[in-house]
């Protein structure tokens, strides 16, 4: 999914999401022995700013995703352990070939009291492949048979497409091409169902007001003053409503970092992220915690630029780069050094993370080598250092966080090669035209991932991939890719560590390191489950502690 | 009054009115007709707000005339272009009621003074400064004086300046409003004395304006007397 | 008074001395001359001058006083309040904020100085133009002011970035499309007022034309209003600056203006407060230095005020 | 009276047209699209937008559409939050940033006038000197340096008001403060040296000759006469300041007009761009008739043409 | 006199007004002292900035402090010293007691404030009148003041009146309350002479019906010929010579004072006599020449005359003046006002 903005960046109203509000604390889905329950089983959050969409199919930001992830119910849903739980769907059937999905729904309620059959499935996918519709992560479907050609208009009867309900109860999934992590998949935002009948009902109207949805999830939407406060309350019928403890969720949108702190100082919020400058004065309290994030950061090279297409002149940048000293100097909040583009906590094989099985495989920060590639670089070039400093400049976004980290590596450079660049800030827009428009040399960017496998980074560099920014093109690469994407088992991962050790081998990219997510929450809140991609925060099982 | 000296200027059935808002009109000047002779002295008398300074402003062409004509020399001042305008301005000065308010207070009495000769680029450089000496002398000022400002002079040195600012450019007929009705005593007489010389010297021919019916009568050859817009 | 012995000398007859009497006591000096002069008279505001070009000078001292560059990363001082190392302390990236903040101010008082400059210029000519001429043409220059302030000064912003790329000249037109509406309004008010003045008129019977008269009568008449505006410009363009710095369209890092700098001290406000505290002291200075010098100067060039 | 009106209303539609067209076509000429996220959308979904939003027009035939929406009052929908019109959120924001904008410039007013009042009547002592450094602080400290340090200090030290949000009264002391600060600095100063102008005129002379009170003086002859400069600011502040405070509402999580008004631009949100500007535009033009109908009421000289 | 201690209704002494600007001290007043009985007119006059307008204002005590500062010198009003009141004290006096008609007509009245409204003030402030009683009082006394259809003008506002009309308007204002002193400084400048004779009668007559004191301040020699009883005569800062109408116009004895006569043109001399003017201009106030002020532009001018201020002469009981031609010791001038007229 989307790039993350920087973490705890101030400057987050600039984009569509906003994850300061997160984390991950799988020790506390324990059983509540020797526990007390408060009276009052109030959460309160913040959303951190307003949802601009309610309606599953068309939404893409992470607030709207929070809200209907804890509205509206998929076939599956995440454990707090972040395996795969059950939702709707009581049990399913994948067919040898990994093409065909069955599943079977089970007696479930709309909060209108009215059933959820698969028809609810299939009308709901389906209007987030139909071109009318225009939902952006329609793409998330396109694993799906025929979905693509539907959505891009190729054809355009949707009965062509792999998705049917064979009955109330039982819906019928065929994909293009196997998809090991497609039953995680289907409990992102865009698979979750909305009920056709309300979509009927309000038509453009369908979730412009608490009273104008239908819920299937945990809870409801109970109160909503937009830009203000958006409550959530505990939905009766809901078919694991038991398991819900929460009473209400209290959600208000407040965007400003200090502003935030201040309320959770003042005893208004239960929890809220840590911007980097409160670090120091939470870090060692027993309210702080700090959790892996599944992001990378990267420098990206423009690879058909005139000077970064040079192999030499990118490993000298890469081996200039001391991301060690930036995250324990500079970011302090246990975030990761990188050692390749994917980050720990994605699945791999032998019960390892793909992240072990790989290893470090990135250039090791070596002044001196850097220095001798940049010297090769600028011979094979033939032009001065003086020459490449006047025309390349480091391209980065805007807010602080941004330009900070745009500062330690241009200083590095500086230091370390001896060559200093000038930094360009700008707006998002104006950087993804430079982006488009080929229009750059090196970049500060970063990616997090959508669902839970290797592949939602690995494909990134793919020859023409439509996130490739830095333009890399490598066949081996490209094959490699295919045969993880089609390829089951071990094999899989084998290419995908192979593909990893061609990016640091050739360094389209250089990752720098995986951010943590640092928060702090009243210790007497628990079972808040939080997970390293899609919809970070589960709120299903939280349960408020006496105190 | 010698009689073969002919009139210089003409003014025939002049009007002025001003529109006061919500289409009333205020008819400041209501067909007035006079002529004036070279070299001879004008007065005109009349009640306060009867109309004589916009009779005055109207000659030199501050205001458009609602009708009628103004004839200087034998041309229309009314239906000049910008380049006949600008060559009748060197030709017809006023010198205004209030010495306090004429004088531009962030200007030099030498920028003051200057001011027309650039304009009308009559000297430049040193001709220029020396020209501005010879005015100030000429109205009884030192040259000590071309570096200050209006407010360090008095009253009526400042209606000398304002004297020198209208001789500056040479003209040949000049509009004197009320110059003296603000001064007192001691700096009227002055003021009237220096007119008087100027007009001896220079052969000058004055529109003299002004309400006190015995300075008037002093230096006028003729005296008009104007009520409620028409004489 | 003591009393001088009468004699018959005394009382011989003199006459009378008109130059004597005639001459005024001071010297002859021009306008600017003047002006210079009873500011110099005026202790507040030499005080305030001095600040000033102090500030200007520290500018250009102030980085060199210290052993440090101003990006120069010191990682083992990160975050450090003020020491005998480091006078203003460190900031997030280790770097001496004394350093920073004199950088900063040769950005910032740059910015404050030029943009308000053309703000001024622009919009004494435009307040004066739109004010003199009166009618039709005020009403159309007056409605271009509101279109002016109407469309959205972003959009012009990211479009000179797009067009012009990033850099202090983008930042000084950014700031000035706006800033001199007004001045503009204020100069037109004056003008309004000030075009009836008889010293006009006689200009006018002297054949000036409408430039001579909008540039030598009117504007330098309206120099009062003028300081006054011209006061809260520059703190406007320090700030507005710093607000384009923010939305990632200001001066470009790792270069720093005072805003950019009070902007980031904001965020450490509760943890490091000494980082906002030196920045807003250096541009608070200024700015009480640049009010009390405009107060100064409204005094020395007002003609009410002088003898 | 009534033709002037309507002769000024005529020119304000016009007025109205050249930012609406202006707006329009700068808008679209800046980069981005309301759908541009940090993760590219394969380009025949982002086809599907365009044609969902009429993106797939030419301009100039959006331009018209926009323009007929417009005449009929309708803002359309907002491409950002995806199922809120333009004018309801606009209806929903306004009036939050109304309140919050005069009630700081009505601080702003009351406190900005009185001290300038009370500084101008004890020129060089000591509240004139007090004066003159609030007003230097004012508006040398910026507004965000104001309200981070307001509501630490009043929020979470003393906790005397809620630290944000929004809703009753006594949320709306600190940003009214916050926002009313650099009000106060700004309207005292003009208004100290405006009564310093009018005190030295004759006509105070007279009514003080004619044995009025002080008070009397000061409220019926002065003050008057000394408004002019504080009408025109406070004009052109209350068209900025009821459309929000960008910061201000940030900082204290104020759900009002400012925020959108950068955001919709950073979003490339063009109807919501379209929809804030014309609203502040018409704001911008009432406001400055209210004050030329307003110098007519103040001061009789000044006339109607 | 013997009734002069009950008759002296103000009693100005030694007054020293300076105002202190950037130039340095402008010694504007430089020791006035005189008097005005009940009933009584005392015109002053003088050049152009010689103290006139300060020293009027002074009594009033509306000089602008700073930078105006009284150094030196009393007021005694009726008996109270009330140089020595507070400016709510004051308000007692003002136009009820003491009123005062401003100079300047055009900036005098509050441009934001109908005319009849200014006229009201004072009534309902020190004639506890209502509204009503005091905009009929308000139209009586703008049609005193000669100006036509009253009722309508109060209603405008001063600048829908001509000037002479504003300068009307002010003199009603400090007629209104029948005060016991009335200060007018140049009330009759902007007015042409059927209004000036109109005004001038209106102020005899306030005199004589309710005995009230005037000071006129005025260049207008006919001015003064024509209402005051006594003339003080000011230059630079000081009284040079004070006397009555007579003694000024028929036997002055200050070279200024002839200065003034003489310049003054009249309609019953011969067409093409030039005027006499004073040649110069008064010396500057902020460093006043240490002798007599007017030695500089005197035809008479002694040494003595740049050394030392001379001391004051009193030629008859109400007669005296301050120049060293009184000494015994100085030459014979011949005094060219007493040849002229006899
Ligand atoms: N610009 C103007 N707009 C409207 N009315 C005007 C204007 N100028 C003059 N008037 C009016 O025209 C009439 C004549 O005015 P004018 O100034 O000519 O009088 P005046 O005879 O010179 O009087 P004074 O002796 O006071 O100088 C007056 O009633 C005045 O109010
Ligand atoms: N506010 C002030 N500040 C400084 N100097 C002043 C001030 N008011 C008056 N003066 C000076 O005091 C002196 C006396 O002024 P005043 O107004 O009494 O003159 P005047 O005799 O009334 O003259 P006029 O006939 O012109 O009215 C002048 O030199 C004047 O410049
Ligand atoms: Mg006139
Ligand atoms: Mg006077």
């Amino acid at each position: 999914k989307n790039e993350e903005p920087a973490p705890n960046d101030d400057s987050n109203v600039t984009e569509n999401d906003n994850n300061e509000e997160n984390a991950n604390e799988e020790q506390d889905t324990s059983d509540e022995g020797g526990e007390k329950l408060a009276e009052e089983q109030v959460l309160r959050v913040n959303w951190g700013s307003e949802p601009p969409d309610l309606d599953p199919q068309t939404t893409t930001d992470q607030v709207s995703f929070w809200i209907i992830n804890a509205t509206l119910e998929g076939l599956v849903r995440l454990n707090p352990d972040g395996t795969v739980g059950k939702g709707l769907a009581k049990d399913w059937e994948i067919s040898e070939d990994g093409l065909t999905y069955t599943f079977h729904l089970r007696d479930a309620k709309w909060s209108d009291g009215t059933p959820i059959t698969a028809h609810d499935f299939e009308f709901s996918w389906k209007r987030a492949l139909n071109p009318e519709t225009a939902a952006q992560y329609a793409y998330q479907l396109y694993h799906i048979k025929n979905a693509k050609a539907y959505n891009t208009g190729e054809i355009t009867d949707p009965s062509e497409v792999g998705i049917t309900a064979v009955d109330d109860k039982t819906l019928k999934v065929e994909l293009e091409r196997p998809a090991p992590f497609f039953l995680s998949l289907t409990s992102f935002i865009t698979y979750l169902p909305v009920q056709e009948a309300a979509i009927e009902k309000f038509g453009d109207e369908y979730a412009t007001d608490p009273e104008k949805m239908v819920y299937s999830g945990p809870f409801k939407i109970g109160e909503w003053q937009h830009e203000q406060k958006l409550v959530l309350v505990k939905n009766e019928n809901y078919w694991d409503a038991d398991a819900v403890k929460l009473e209400r969720i209290e959600g208000s949108m407040i965007t400003d970092n200090n502003t935030r702190v201040n309320l959770y100082e003042t005893g208004q919020l239960d929890m809220t992220g840590v911007p980097s400058e409160f670090l120091e004065k939470y870090q060692n309290t027993p309210e702080y915690q700090s959790l892996a994030e599944a992001t990378t950061w990267y420098l990206q090279f423009n690879c058909e630029d005139k000077y970064f297409s040079n192999l030499n002149i990118r490993k000298a940048f890469a081996y200039a780069t001391n991301s060690k000293a930036y995250v324990d100097n500079i970011l302090a909040d246990g975030s990761l050094v990188a050692e390749g583009l994917t980050p720990p906590l994605l699945p791999g094989k032998d019960g390892k993370e793909f992240a072990e099985n790989r290893g470090a495989v990135l250039p090791k920060f070596n002044p001196e080598k850097a220095k001798e590639h940049f010297e090769k670089g600028l011979e094979e070039l033939g032009i001065t250092k003086e020459q490449f400093e006047s025309e390349v400049t480091l391209v980065c976004g805007e807010g602080t966080w941004w330009s900070r980290t745009a500062q330690a590596v241009q200083q590095m450079w500086k230091q370390n090669l001896g060559v200093e660049l000038g930094i360009e800030q700008m707006t998002f827009a104006m950087r993804l035209k430079r982006y488009n428009d080929k229009d750059y040399q090196i970049t500060i960017a970063g990616w997090g991932g959508d669902y839970n496998d290797p592949m939602t980074f690995m494909d990134l560099f793919v020859t023409g991939g439509g996130n490739n920014d830095a333009y890399f093109s490598n066949e081996e690469y490209d094959r490699l890719i295919e045969i993880a994407q089609t390829g089951s088992g071990d094999e899989r991962i084998d290419a995908m560590v192979d593909a990893e050790k061609i990016l640091a081998e050739e360094l389209p990219i250089f990752p720098m390191f995986h951010p943590a997510r640092n928060f702090v929450q009243r210790p007497y809140v628990k079972g808040v489950a939080r997970f390293p991609v899609g919809c970070d925060t589960e709120y299903k099982w939280a349960y408020i502690l006496e105190h | 009054m010698t009689e073969e000296r002919k009139n210089l200027i003409e003014v025939r059935n002049l009007k002025k009115y001003f529109e006061v808002g919500r289409g009333q009109v205020l008819k400041a000047v209501d067909g007035v007709s006079f002529s004036i002779k070279e070299g001879e002295t004008l007065g005109l008398v009349g009640e306060s707000g009867c109309g004589k300074s916009t009779t005055g402003r109207t000659i030199v062409r501050l205001y458009d005339a609602t009708d009628g004509e103004v004839i200087f020399d034998g041309m229309n001042v009314h239906s000049l272009n910008r380049q006949e305008l600008k060559r009748y301005t060197r030709k017809a000065q006023m010198i205004f009621q209030d010495p306090y308010a004429s004088l531009n207070p962030r200007m030099t009495v030498t920028d003051i003074i200057g001011e027309g000769i650039d304009i009308h680029g009559l000297y430049k450089g040193k001709e220029r400064q020396k020209r501005i000496y010879e005015l100030l002398e000429l109205v009884g000022l030192s040259r000590e004086h071309a570096n200050r400002f209006p407010h360090e002079f008095s009253g009526g040195q400042r209606q000398r300046i304002g004297v020198a600012r209208a001789l500056a450019i040479e003209p040949k007929f000049i509009v004197c409003d009320e110059p003296i009705s603000a001064l007192d005593v001691s700096i009227q007489a002055q003021v009237v004395n220096l007119l008087q010389d100027l007009q001896e010297e220079f052969g000058l021919t004055y529109l003299f304006i002004a309400h006190d019916l015995s300075m008037v009568k002093h230096i006028s050859d003729r005296i008009a007397v104007m009520y409620l817009g028409v004489l | 008074m003591a009393q001088v012995e009468l004699t018959k000398d005394s009382f011989e007859v003199v006459g009378k001395d008109i130059e004597g009497s005639e001459k005024i006591v001071r010297a002859s000096l021009t306008y600017w001359q003047d002006a210079w002069r009873r500011l110099k008279e005026n202790k507040l505001a030499i005080v305030a001058l001095v600040i000033l070009a102090l500030m200007v000078a520290m500018a250009f001292i102030g980085p060199h006083l210290t052993p440090y560059e101003y990006d120069y990363q010191d990682y083992t001082v990160i975050n450090k309040a003020p020491t005998s190392e480091h006078w203003f302390g460190t900031d997030a990236l280790g770097r001496d904020i004394f350093t920073r903040c004199w950088e900063g101010a040769k950005i910032s008082l740059f910015i404050a100085f030029v943009s308000t400059i053309i703000n001024v210029t622009i919009g004494v000519i435009y307040g004066g133009i739109s004010g003199y001429l009166g009618g039709y043409v005020d009403i159309v220059m007056m409605r271009i002011i509101e279109i002016v302030y109407s469309v959205p000064v972003l959009l012009w912003v990211i479009l000179l970035m797009v067009v012009m790329g990033p850099g202090l000249k983008t930042i000084i037109i950014a700031i000035s499309i706006t800033g001199w509406g007004g001045m503009a309004r204020v100069v037109r008010g004056q003008v309004l007022q000030l075009k009836q003045m008889e010293f006009v008129l006689a200009a006018k019977t002297l054949g000036a034309d409408t430039s001579r008269i909008i540039t030598r009568h009117l504007i330098p008449n309206t120099m009062g209003p003028i300081i006054i505006n011209l006061t809260f410009q520059v703190p406007s363009a320090v700030f507005t600056e710093a607000f384009l710095s923010y939305l990632g369209l200001g001066i470009q890092p790792p270069l720093a203006s005072w805003g950019s700098l009070a902007q980031e001290g904001t965020l450490m406000l509760l943890i490091h407060p000494y980082q906002l505290f030196y920045p807003a002291l250096l541009i608070s200075i200024t700015m009480l230095a640049f009010n009390v010098l405009g107060d100064g100067l409204r005094d020395a060039l007002d003609p009410k005020l002088r003898m | 009276m009534l033709r002037y009106t309507l002769k000024r209303t005529a020119i304000a539609l016009l007025t109205i047209w050249v930012v609406v067209t202006i707006t329009f076509f700068l808008m679209h000429a800046i980069p981005g699209d309301p759908f541009t996220n940090e993760k590219k959308i394969p380009p025949e979904i982002m086809e599907n937008l365009k044609r969902k939003y009429g993106l797939d027009k030419p301009l100039i035939v959006q331009y018209g559409k926009y323009l007929q929406n417009l005449l009929r009052g309708d803002l359309g929908d907002s491409m950002h939050f995806k199922a809120r019109s333009v004018n309801k959120i606009l209806g929903e924001s306004f009036p939050v940033s109304a309140k919050l904008g005069l009630l700081s410039v009505g601080l702003g007013a009351v406190l900005g006038i009185t001290f300038g009042i009370i500084a101008a009547l004890n020129r060089a002592k000591f509240f004139d000197y007090f004066v003159i450094i609030l007003a230097v602080i004012g508006v040398s400290v910026p507004q965000f340096v104001f309200g981070s340090l307001f509501q630490w200090l009043f929020g979470v030290k003393f906790q005397w008001f809620p630290v944000a949000q929004w809703g009753t009264p006594a949320h709306y002391v600190l940003p009214v403060c916050a926002l009313g600060f650099r009000m106060i600095a700004y309207i005292a100063r003009m208004m100290r040296t405006s009564m310093l102008d009018v005190l030295g005129q004759d006509y105070v002379k007279t009514a003080r000759a004619k044995g009025l009170s002080r008070n009397v003086v000061i409220w019926k002859h002065t003050i008057r006469n000394a408004i002019l400069p504080i009408v025109t600011i406070l004009g052109v502040a209350i068209a900025g300041v009821v459309v929000g405070s960008f910061v201000i509402e940030k900082i204290f999580a104020v759900p009002g007009m400012g925020k959108h008004l950068v955001q919709s631009i950073q979003q490339n949100d063009y109807t919501m761009i379209m929809g804030t500007t014309v609203f502040y535009a018409i704001i911008l033009i009432v406001m400055m008739y209210l004050i030329d109908l307003f110098y007519g009421i103040v001061d009789p000289r000044i006339r109607l043409d | 006199m013997a009734n002069n201690q009950e008759n002296k209704l103000l009693e100005v002494d030694n007054l020293q007004v300076s105002f202190h600007t950037y130039a340095g001290e402008v010694k504007a007043v430089r020791g006035v002292s005189f008097h005005v009985n009940r009933g009584e007119a005392l015109a002053i006059v003088g050049e152009s900035g010689c103290g006139k307008s300060v020293t009027a204002q002074t009594i009033m005590k509306l000089i602008p402090m700073p930078p105006g500062k009284i150094k030196k010198g009393k007021v005694v009003f009726d008996g109270k010293e009330i140089s020595k009141y507070t400016d709510r004290q004051m308000e007692k006096i003002r136009g009820k007691e003491i009123s005062m008609i401003f100079q300047d007509p055009m900036t005098s009245l509050n441009p934001t404030m109908k005319v009849g409204k200014q006229i009201m003030e004072g009534l309902i402030k020190h004639q506890k009148m209502d509204k009503q009683k005091a905009k009929e009082r308000a139209i009586e006394m703008l049609r005193l003041v000669g100006i036509p259809n009253p009722a309508k003008r109060a209603e405008q506002y001063p600048h829908e009146f001509s000037g002479g009309m504003r300068q009307r308007a002010m003199i009603a204002i400090a007629l209104a309350c029948n005060p016991k002193l009335l200060i007018a400084d140049e009330p009759t400048t902007a007015l042409d002479v059927t209004i000036q004779a109109q005004i001038i009668d209106l102020m005899q007559e306030l005199q004589h019906k309710l005995n009230t004191a005037i000071i006129i301040i005025t260049h207008d020699l006919g001015v003064v010929a024509d209402i005051a009883q006594r003339i003080a005569v000011m230059y630079a800062g000081v009284v040079i010579e004070s006397g009555t109408v007579d003694d000024i116009f028929y036997r002055p004895q200050h070279p200024y004072t002839w200065g003034l006569l003489q310049s003054v043109p009249r309609l019953d001399v011969k067409e093409d006599k030039r005027l006499v003017p004073i040649e110069g201009t008064p010396p500057d106030l902020i460093a006043p020449p240490k002798g007599c002020p007017f030695a500089a532009r005197c035809d008479h001018a002694m040494k003595i005359c740049k050394e030392q201020f001379p001391e004051r002469t009193e030629i008859d009981d109400n007669h005296y003046v301050h120049c060293w031609l009184q000494h015994s010791m100085a030459p014979n001038v011949k005094n060219p006002i007493i040849e002229e007229r006899g």
